[in-house]
């Protein structure tokens, strides 16, 4: 693709590496069934996806955007996980424990 | 050729490594993993030529989410050997819809085509021979400073949000309080007495009646339910 | 005049019915003798100057409806056939208002029934002055309501109940053809106007409607709404019950009146019936089967009134074939003195019955003979005139009925003849039967009713000499101007005859012996029941025995209720519960009430997903995730 | 750069920083004044909505139009109002804390940014600040246990949402080389150019949407965080951030990928239809009624999206127009289960509402003025939104949905039947507490609005045609 | 701006809802509240009665178009207009509204004792949705009020009714909510497709025949359900039976009607190719309706359901009549729904009399009532006779008219309509037998009181009504007439055109 700028390895492998790191970030949501702190590092795994997309775009178009965005969704991240783990806290304050499973009073 | 080379080590170590937060069944372990595989990411990012978030991603992410995770896994307190085994039960359907996500957007992906205009449309293309960070702070402060102001009230809303959910003030707890002490009365101030000349020549001295000045609670309200 | 005739009575029957509270029994009872003998004073004013002075008119009082075409006035319309059932009606039942009043004396609600009575007689008086046929219909149906209410006048009595009931019902099924008859018509016609009707008969000669002659249709069907009201065999099962009434109301409307509405009707719509020659046959065939039919029955039957209600199915019958043969005249002519007999008849059965402490059972009465002079000898009067003895009323009409039956040469004509003839002679026979068992031989009721047997007042015995006088004179009278040489200028076109139609004439030519014949098989029957009842006692009981199947088959009027009942009124019951708590409640309401327990399931089944797991929930939404991106890029693919 | 466009937001945040300083500063409890001085915020910056501008600036960032006008006035009436019934709660339920005004400000102000958006980066900043700020207030009441699990699930689940739209703006950002609203349309006006891969990116972006809207399947979260939360913060929730979700899908399909209709058509139906009938029959057989209203909310975002599916001009007037009157009936509803309190504790079974026509008439009136105009029964407010939006399905030939809808509609007046029943028809379980004069106020403005709306339906209906006009044309 | 001077059907229709706001400001002890609320509400309906009267006046009877007509702007961009007016086929039946309102009023003033105040508001709220939907001459306008009375009734089934309303209240709601909202998906694509819902100018819209049969059966759905004709009519007996006395006069006296009004109103007109393919179906269910119900009537034993089931029968005349397209059908049709009106309203504030002083709707409950009530049991008899359609009485022009309109359709047609005129007799007479005649069983019946002064009031205006249409129906009938036979001429014109385009 004319203009692009040439790097070093192609766009599809960060793209590939990046789709796969991305499911395994929805597996480590949805398939365990260890402590909730796993799925916060699942998410954040999910993030580091979404950033690797968008430096490698940045990188392959020559546009700064994806960094810029990156830096944006790195700031952010950070915010959300020290929300996470405060309620995690409390959570745990309350019930003594963090286990997925034990996470569903509220149903129905 | 090298940079393919450290690209697909980067690579493997990064999948493997999340791979490993996933699975390990003891927390601190996935705490560990996902370091390394943020260190990983950071190397991806050096080979798409983001070398300032490269920087801040080991720095912010190793250095204090990291740590953080750390931390809170830490002093939770969790009886490791009580936590369960294994997957969901709907793990093996789970997997499948996973892979059939992943093989759709491995599809995608792997036929990536930009829009013919693309390059045209670019908001900030990079300035050649700027450095990545310079570059990035040129537009930061400028272009994206609305953004990025939301960014800090963002931070501020997290670090709100953390201190009045977890922050809890015991009784006995001492802490400093600013106001009261600068608002502090002649009455307790220090003074020098003569030496030597003992309570016969002072007398006791005792702090102010309650109808004078209430000691202040100390209490801070909102963060102090005593349950 | 001629509106007072008609609404004299409605005044009576509102201030009996409405104010009877506030003016007293006595009151109301007199404010409706006074109404009724001022119609009654109408009336035969208007028959005077209507009938015999030749002057129809017709009086228009309001529309009724007016609707595309579809235009129904109320009209009072006085020809000589309306003025003759005028003038008939407003007499009788002054007569019958008068009687009431001493028959009614111990009633504690007579206002009430003087109500209904005057009711009555103003419905009646709507539907014979009617000028078309919805306002027909309103009298129709009007004479229907009185009759339902005059008969369930002691509702206190469950067979009362029942029996207006039934008598409404049946008489509804009746009025359900009538009212297609109507319908009919005015799609023939563009009206139920009389006059227009009969202006238009020959234009719409042709019309069909489904297949048939249109004027067949309607006057079938026609028929059929006057079988219902006037008991005609098939729909003739709520008369004798209809006796569960009090005496004046058989008399009034169950012999005199209403249930002659049918034979008016037929003889009204004559122009009509002159081209529907098949429904005449049946209506010939109906009434003389319905003449034997009830004829029969009457001969076994023990209640003193029943057997007088069967005897009037029977001559009902009579009046129909004579109409059925296309001699209206004199099927009206029978109905002006049968309505005098008959109500005289049932008058003195009434008087009967008071005499003997209410009791109609004529297997307890007997001997009374010398109590009772006067009940006694109108009773022969009656009865002379309903067997049709020479001289008195019934033999004018009567005879002049069969001659034309044998004169019409047509095979139903003959059959109605046979018929005729053969219920003539069952007629003298039940007659007698009735008199021997009631005045005469041994008595059969206890002592202490036998004490108190008396004669009746005044006011009740005055209406019956009145009657009685008429039964005697009123054929020999009108014989001349209903059937004799001026009947046509007597009915200056009220009924119709067809040009093909000479039965008014050929009926006089009838052999010698066809006209004696009645006579002689009237007074046969008399000495049957002489013999049968007077001075062999025994044979009844003997034949009873003998024929014990064909008896109770007769006992039983051949059984009609309990065909009725299998085949209408239970399999209706059944289907009735079925439909509601099979159909209504079980299907059609089952219909919501599944989709509400499905719903309260689906319920159920929305919230599993919610089972309150992070993980599943994250699950759903990947999954659903992955069918989008699944849908849209093979979609895009397209 | 004429950064007055983003006046109003500038003014909410220097609010926001205001309050807060004057919360931390002060010694005895600031709740009350911080409360009420965010509500003369949110006011404030109504007012100056109404007299915003009309551009795009901060490089294309932010757009101030009509349709940002439109969603940011009723986002902040939701807000003013959310604030107004937490006053009393909170401070019966000791959690009266001034950081929750605080919060719920700074939520405020990431919907603002959120609907006056015009590039994926304003979109996810705005998004996270609201998300953050909801994940804190939802577990608030941090000593009970069910708050802090809604809190958790909720965050839980809205950190996946967030990664899935971001992964999904990353795709279509690499697609179109931009990440501005103008620019991914223009690169899309030929829908046939549209790869496979910026579909996938806008799928991606439309589940992150959809979850913050609560349309099924991507609702899970909703009936335990609406159940677990705190009463106030259940009422909050239901009302302003979904009126600026719901505003941000339209701005967002019907702008950047406006030209993308025929693909998104299909999921957009395919999640109103499952909506509407899951809010229909989920919520028949719940006790709790904030679990109900869950459920109900949820039937809600189905009918919006019908509008939102006929992907027409007409379907998004209709969109605009339910939601301002779902926002305006819900608060009231919402005043009332916030008003539940019974002998000093709050109480929100359906059950404790029975016999309330005989203790308290018109909180009773209110109430079932409410459901009648959310089952959508005439001459109320809710018949209006589902008729403008059943309209517009039908000019789009979407006839599946419009009779589902409609069947639907029937399903769910069942159960807010069953609230009026239980209201009306039954026995007293008891008085309730006496109303507090925040939420009698709440419930009796738009009660008011509900019933008379049909008088003059036409300033609102004008104003969505506005707005509308604005994004599409 | 019409011919009362000033907006006289706006003035109809809102008010009782003023009525209901004053009544609503009321304060005070309970008993006084309570007091006031029925004076107040009865003089509210007394001077809508009073005023509805200027239309029986001043209406003009041969002219076939609308009037009195308002029209102010609503949503107008929108094709959406606030448009009321009458015609010759609605202008009767607004008539009928206010009376029986004060009336149901009259009839509750003791039979009610709790929560008179909210009860007195639902009544009033109610009127205002019945006169508004016979006014509306925009088709959103119109459903608006016809959907909003489902708001009152619900409640008035649901607060005041017996023991199982929870049942009835609900099933009257859902099923009636059921088949309007399909009816609103029909409304929504004529607005689509004629850009307005002006009901006049959506006469003129011609409508392709496959679109005709949709948009009938989904007007089918709503106006059906309404009706209530079989077999959706089960809705109908559980809302009479559970309803107060004076809710079951207004659900058969006037909201039985709006299915029917609709038909006439709506589906005739607009969709006349459809309502002519489908009339072989409507004959079907109406006979059905007459045959089955008066059947199932026969069964009952609760007096309410029975009169509830005559209700349908009736109602079965009367789409049977409007489907006959002809200028008799229509108009018997439009009299049995009057009459129908008076006379099942009639009848249920009979049952109501017995049932405020015995507290059972059982039949098997009384016997022998006319020994004690001799005036009741004049008055029930009377409204008996007329609901068996007695010449003279309210009910027979109707059902006389239908039949012979229906006997143009088809002699059977006619022949299983005119077998009600016998079930009817039967049904009607057993119950007031069973009730009225007899012995009296029950000692405690002995002490019943006859009407009083209140009930002969209420009583009063309907014997004099009934007679009056039984006798000179034609003073009814004239106001239908140019409307009737326009819309019939309209009708074959629409037929004719769609042959000639078919050709």
């Amino acid at each position: 693709m004319g203009g692009i700028t040439e790097m070093a390895v192609s766009l599809t492998h960060f793209l590939t590496v990046s789709a796969i790191l991305l499911v395994l970030g929805v597996f480590g949501i949805f398939l365990n069934r260890k402590n909730v702190i796993v799925i916060l590092m699942s998410v954040e795994l999910i993030l580091l996806a979404v950033n690797l997309n968008l430096v490698a775009f940045s990188g392959a178009l020559g546009d700064l955007t994806g960094q810029v965005f990156t830096m944006f969704i790195l700031t952010v991240a950070a915010a959300e996980a020290a929300i996470g783990l405060a309620i995690v806290v409390i959570y745990f304050r309350n019930r003594g424990t963090i286990e997925v499973e034990d996470i569903s009073t509220l149903k129905g | 050729m090298i940079a393919a080379l450290a690209f697909y080590v980067f690579a493997a170590i990064l999948i493997a490594s999340a791979v490993m937060v996933v699975t390990s069944r003891n927390p601190v372990y996935s705490v560990l993993f996902l370091i390394l595989a943020f260190f990983n990411a950071a190397g991806l990012f050096l080979l798409a030529g983001a070398e300032f978030l490269a920087m801040i991603l080991v720095i912010v992410y190793v250095g204090a989410v990291a740590v953080l995770f750390l931390f809170v896994v830490m002093m939770l307190d969790i009886d490791f050997t009580q936590l369960r085994e294994g997957f969901q039960r709907y793990a093996p359907i789970g997997a499948i819809i996973g892979a059939i996500l992943l093989i759709e957007l491995l599809m995608v992906v792997t036929t990536w085509r930009f829009a013919p205009e693309a390059m045209t449309l670019r908001l900030n293309p990079m300035p050649a021979g700027v450095t990545n960070a310079e570059a990035l702070g040129r537009i930061l402060y400028t272009d994206y400073i609305y953004l990025f102001q939301a960014c800090g009230l963002i931070l501020l809303v997290a670090m709100i949000g953390a201190i009045v959910l977890t922050l809890r003030e015991r009784p006995g707890t001492r802490r400093q309080n600013v106001g009261e002490q600068i608002a502090r009365s002649g009455s307790v101030a220090l003074r020098s007495v003569p030496q030597g000349a003992g309570l016969k020549v002072i007398g006791i001295e005792r702090p102010p009646s309650p109808e004078e000045a209430k000691p202040k609670e100390v209490e801070y309200h909102g963060h102090g339910g005593h349950h | 005049m001629l509106i007072g005739a008609v609404f004299f009575p409605l005044l009576g029957a509102s201030i009996a019915g409405f104010l009877g509270r506030w003016i007293g029994d006595k009151a109301s009872q007199m404010t409706s003798v006074i109404c009724m003998a001022l119609a009654a004073a109408c009336g035969l004013t208007a028959f005077y100057q209507v009938a015999l002075g030749h002057a129809p008119q017709t009086l228009d009082i309001l529309t009724f409806v007016d609707v595309g075409g579809f235009e129904v006035s109320w009209a009072l319309r006085y020809d000589t056939l309306s003025a003759v059932m005028v003038g008939m009606v407003t007499l009788i039942s002054t007569m019958i208002h008068l009687y009431s009043v001493g028959y009614m004396s111990h009633d504690p609600t007579t206002p009430r029934f003087f109500a209904y009575l005057s009711l009555f007689t103003f419905m009646m008086l709507m539907l014979v002055t009617a000028d078309n046929l919805v306002q027909l219909f309103f009298g129709w149906e009007g004479v229907g309501l009185a009759s339902y209410l005059l008969i369930g006048y002691w509702y206190e009595k469950e067979s009362a109940c029942a029996a207006a009931m039934k008598a409404f019902i049946v008489n509804r099924v009746g009025d359900l053809f009538f009212m297609l008859g109507l319908a009919l018509t005015f799609w023939t016609f563009g009206s139920v106007e009389f006059n227009t009707i009969f202006g238009a008969i020959d234009q719409h000669r042709d019309a069909m409607i489904g297949g048939m002659p249109a004027y067949e249709v309607i006057c079938v069907l026609l028929f059929l709404g006057a079988c219902g009201k006037s008991a005609q065999l098939g729909l003739h099962v709520w008369l004798p019950d209809a006796m569960e009434g009090p005496t004046p109301v058989s008399a009034l409307i169950h012999a005199a009146t209403m249930v002659t509405a049918g034979v008016f009707l037929v003889a009204r719509m004559s122009p009509i019936f002159e081209y529907a020659p098949t429904a005449l046959a049946i209506v010939t065939v109906v009434g003389a089967s319905t003449a034997l039919f009830a004829a029969t029955i009457g001969c076994v039957q023990n209640d003193i009134k029943r057997v007088i209600a069967y005897s009037t199915c029977s001559q009902l019958g009579y009046m129909f074939f004579a109409a059925g043969v296309g001699a209206y005249q004199g099927a009206i002519f029978h109905l002006f003195t049968h309505a005098f007999f008959k109500a005289l008849l049932f008058l003195s059965a009434g008087s009967v019955i008071h005499a003997m402490s209410d009791e109609q059972d004529m297997r307890k009465m007997g001997g009374i003979w010398k109590k009772i002079p006067i009940t006694y000898a109108v009773m022969w009067v009656g009865s002379l005139a309903l067997a049709g003895v020479p001289f008195f009323a019934g033999y004018y009409s009567k005879d002049f009925l069969l001659e034309a039956a044998f004169a019409s040469h047509t095979g139903v004509g003959m059959y109605a003849w046979v018929c005729g003839v053969a219920a003539a002679f069952l007629t003298a026979f039940y007659s007698w039967r009735v008199i021997i068992m009631t005045f005469h031989g041994a008595p059969r009721a206890d002592h202490h009713t036998m004490e108190h047997v008396h004669e009746s007042p005044w006011v009740m015995l005055a209406p019956l000499l009145v009657l009685a006088a008429g039964a005697i004179g009123a054929g020999a009278l009108f014989a001349p101007d209903f059937i004799g040489h001026h009947w046509e200028q007597f009915w200056n076109g009220a009924i119709v005859n067809g040009p093909h139609n000479h039965i008014m004439h050929d009926a006089h030519e009838v052999p010698e012996w066809v006209a004696l014949l009645p006579t002689g098989v009237a007074l046969s029957g008399i000495a049957l029941a002489y013999i049968m009842y007077m001075f062999a006692p025994s044979i009844p009981g003997k034949l009873a025995a003998t024929f014990h199947a064909i008896y109770l088959f007769l006992l039983n009027k051949w059984y009609f209720d309990e065909l009725y009942d299998a085949i209408f009124v239970r399999p209706t019951r059944a289907l009735a519960r079925m439909l509601w708590q099979k159909v209504d409640a079980g299907m059609i309401d089952g219909v919501p009430n599944g989709v509400a327990a499905l719903a309260v399931d689906a319920a159920q089944g929305a919230v599993r997903l919610q089972t309150g797991r992070v993980a599943s929930y994250a699950f759903v939404m990947i999954a659903g995730l992955a069918v989008f991106v699944t849908l849209l890029v093979f979609g895009a693919a397209r | 750069m004429n950064w007055t466009l983003a006046l109003p937001e500038l003014v909410l945040a220097l609010c926001g920083l205001a309050i807060l300083g004057v919360g931390v500063v002060q010694k005895c409890n600031a709740y009350y004044a911080c409360s009420m001085a965010a509500i003369g915020a949110f006011l404030l910056t109504a007012v100056l909505v109404l007299g915003a501008a009309e551009g795009t600036g901060y490089g294309g960032l932010v757009v101030s139009d009509a349709f940002s006008r439109f969603s940011r006035v009723l986002i902040l009436i939701g807000a003013a109002a959310g604030v107004t019934l937490s006053l009393d709660f909170n401070a019966k339920e000791g959690i009266d804390r001034f950081e929750f005004p605080v919060l719920l400000v700074f939520a405020t102000l990431g919907m603002l940014i959120m609907v006056s958006a015009n590039d994926l980066m304003s979109l996810y900043i705005g998004l996270e600040l609201l998300s953050l700020s909801l994940y804190v207030v939802a577990a608030f009441n941090r000593d009970d246990e069910r708050s802090a699990e809604a809190g958790l699930k909720y965050f839980v689940l809205g950190a996946l949402a967030s990664g899935l739209l971001l992964y999904g703006s990353s795709l279509v950002y690499g697609f179109a080389g931009t990440t501005n609203f103008d620019h991914i349309a223009d690169t899309l006006s030929d829908p046939a150019r549209a790869t496979p891969g910026v579909i996938v990116g806008m799928v991606f972006v439309i589940v992150g949407l959809a979850f913050k809207v609560s349309a099924v399947p991507f609702h899970m979260w909703t009936p335990d965080v609406y159940e677990g939360a705190p009463t106030p913060v259940t009422a909050f929730f239901a009302a302003a951030p979904k009126v600026a979700a719901i505003a941000l899908f339209a701005r967002v399909l019907g702008g950047p990928f406006g030209d993308l209709a025929g693909q998104w058509q299909q999921v957009i139906v395919v999640i109103s239809l499952l909506s509407m009938v899951l809010g229909a029959f989920a919520a028949i057989g719940q006790e709790n009624i904030k679990r109900l209203m869950a459920y109900s909310s949820i039937g809600h975002v189905g009918y919006a999206l019908v509008g939102l599916a006929a992907a027409s001009e007409a379907g998004l007037r209709g969109l605009l127009i339910y939601m301002a009157i779902y926002l305006l009936m819900n608060l009231g509803a919402f005043a009332v289960l916030v008003s539940m309190r019974r002998q000093g504790r709050a109480v929100e079974k359906v059950s404790d509402l029975a016999g309330l026509a005989k203790t308290d008439l018109s909180m009773a009136v209110w109430m079932a003025i409410f459901m009648f105009s959310m089952a959508g029964i005439p001459p109320l407010a809710g018949f209006f939104g589902k008729m403008f939006v059943f309209k517009a399905a039908i000019d789009s030939g979407l006839w599946t949905l419009a009779i589902v809808g409609v069947l639907s509609s029937v399903v769910s007046a069942f159960y807010y039947l069953r609230i009026v029943k239980v209201m009306f028809f039954d026995e007293s379980a008891g008085a309730l507490d006496a109303r507090p004069a925040s939420s009698a106020f709440v419930m009796a403005a738009s009660g008011l609005f509900t019933t008379l709306f049909f008088l003059y339906p036409a300033p609102l209906v004008a104003a969505a045609q506005a707005a509308v006009a604005s994004i599409l044309g | 701006m019409n011919a009362a001077g000033f907006p006289l059907l706006s003035l109809l229709t809102f008010l009782p809802l003023v009525g209901a706001a004053f009544i609503l400001t009321l304060r005070g002890e309970d008993k006084v509240v309570a007091e006031n609320a029925r004076w107040a509400a009865l003089w509210t309906s007394l001077i809508v009665f009073a005023l509805s009267l200027i239309l029986w006046f001043r209406f003009d009877k041969a002219d076939a178009g609308f009037q009195f007509v308002e029209r102010l702007d609503w949503l107008t961009d929108f094709g959406i207009t606030y448009h009321m007016g009458v015609d010759g086929i609605s202008v009767l039946f607004i008539l009928l509204s206010t009376l029986l309102t004060p009336i149901c009023i009259l009839a509750s003033w003791d039979a009610i004792q709790t929560r008179v105040r909210e009860y007195m508001v639902a009544f009033l709220v109610l009127e205002t949705m019945m006169v508004g939907m016979f006014c509306a001459l925009d088709f959103i306008v119109f459903y608006v009020f016809f959907e909003g009375v489902l708001i009152p009734m619900f409640l008035i089934i649901g607060v005041w009714g017996h023991s199982r309303r929870v049942y009835a209240s609900f099933k009257f709601f859902l099923y009636t909510l059921l088949g309007s909202v399909l009816m609103l998906l029909a409304i929504l694509l004529l607005w689509f497709r004629a850009g307005t819902t002006d009901i006049p100018m959506l006469f003129e819209h011609a409508i392709p025949p496959a679109l005709q049969t949709w948009i009938f059966l989904a007007f089918f759905a709503s106006f059906a359900v309404k009706v209530p004709m079989w077999p959706f009519h089960t809705w109908l007996p559980d809302a009479h039976v559970e309803a107060p006395t004076a809710g079951s006069v207004i659900l058969a006296g006037v909201l039985l009607k709006m299915g029917a009004y609709g038909f006439l109103r709506f589906s005739l007109p607009m969709l006349p190719q459809a309502s002519v393919d489908f009339a072989p179906f409507i004959y079907a269910l109406s006979i059905i309706a007459i045959v089955y119900t008066s059947l199932v009537a026969l069964a009952q034993e609760n007096m309410k359901k029975l009169i509830a089931y005559s209700s349908v029968a009736h109602m079965g005349i009367v789409t049977l009549g409007i489907f006959t397209f002809t200028v008799q059908g229509l108009s018997g049709a439009l009299f049995t729904m009057l009459s129908h009106g008076l006379v099942a309203s009639a009848l249920f504030l009979c049952v109501g009399v017995l049932y405020d002083r015995v507290h059972s709707l059982d039949i098997a409950r009384y016997g022998g009532v006319a020994k004690i009530l001799p005036a009741y049991a004049i008055v029930f008899m009377f409204f008996t006779m007329a609901s068996v359609a007695l010449p003279g009485l309210a009910g027979f022009p109707g059902e006389l008219l239908v039949i012979v309109a229906a006997w143009k359709v088809n002699p059977w047609i006619a022949f299983g309509a005119a077998l009600g005129m016998i079930l009817g007799a039967a049904y009607m007479l057993f119950l007031y037998k069973r009730v009225a005649f007899g012995k009296i069983a029950k000692q405690d019946l002995l002490a019943l009181l006859d009407l009083s002064a209140r009930e002969r009031l209420v009583f009063a205006p309907l014997v004099l009504l009934t007679l009056w249409m039984g006798v000179a129906p034609q003073s009814f009938l004239s106001f239908f007439e140019a409307s009737v036979t326009a819309l019939v001429v309209r009708h074959e014109a629409a037929l004719g055109a769609a042959r000639l385009a078919g050709m």
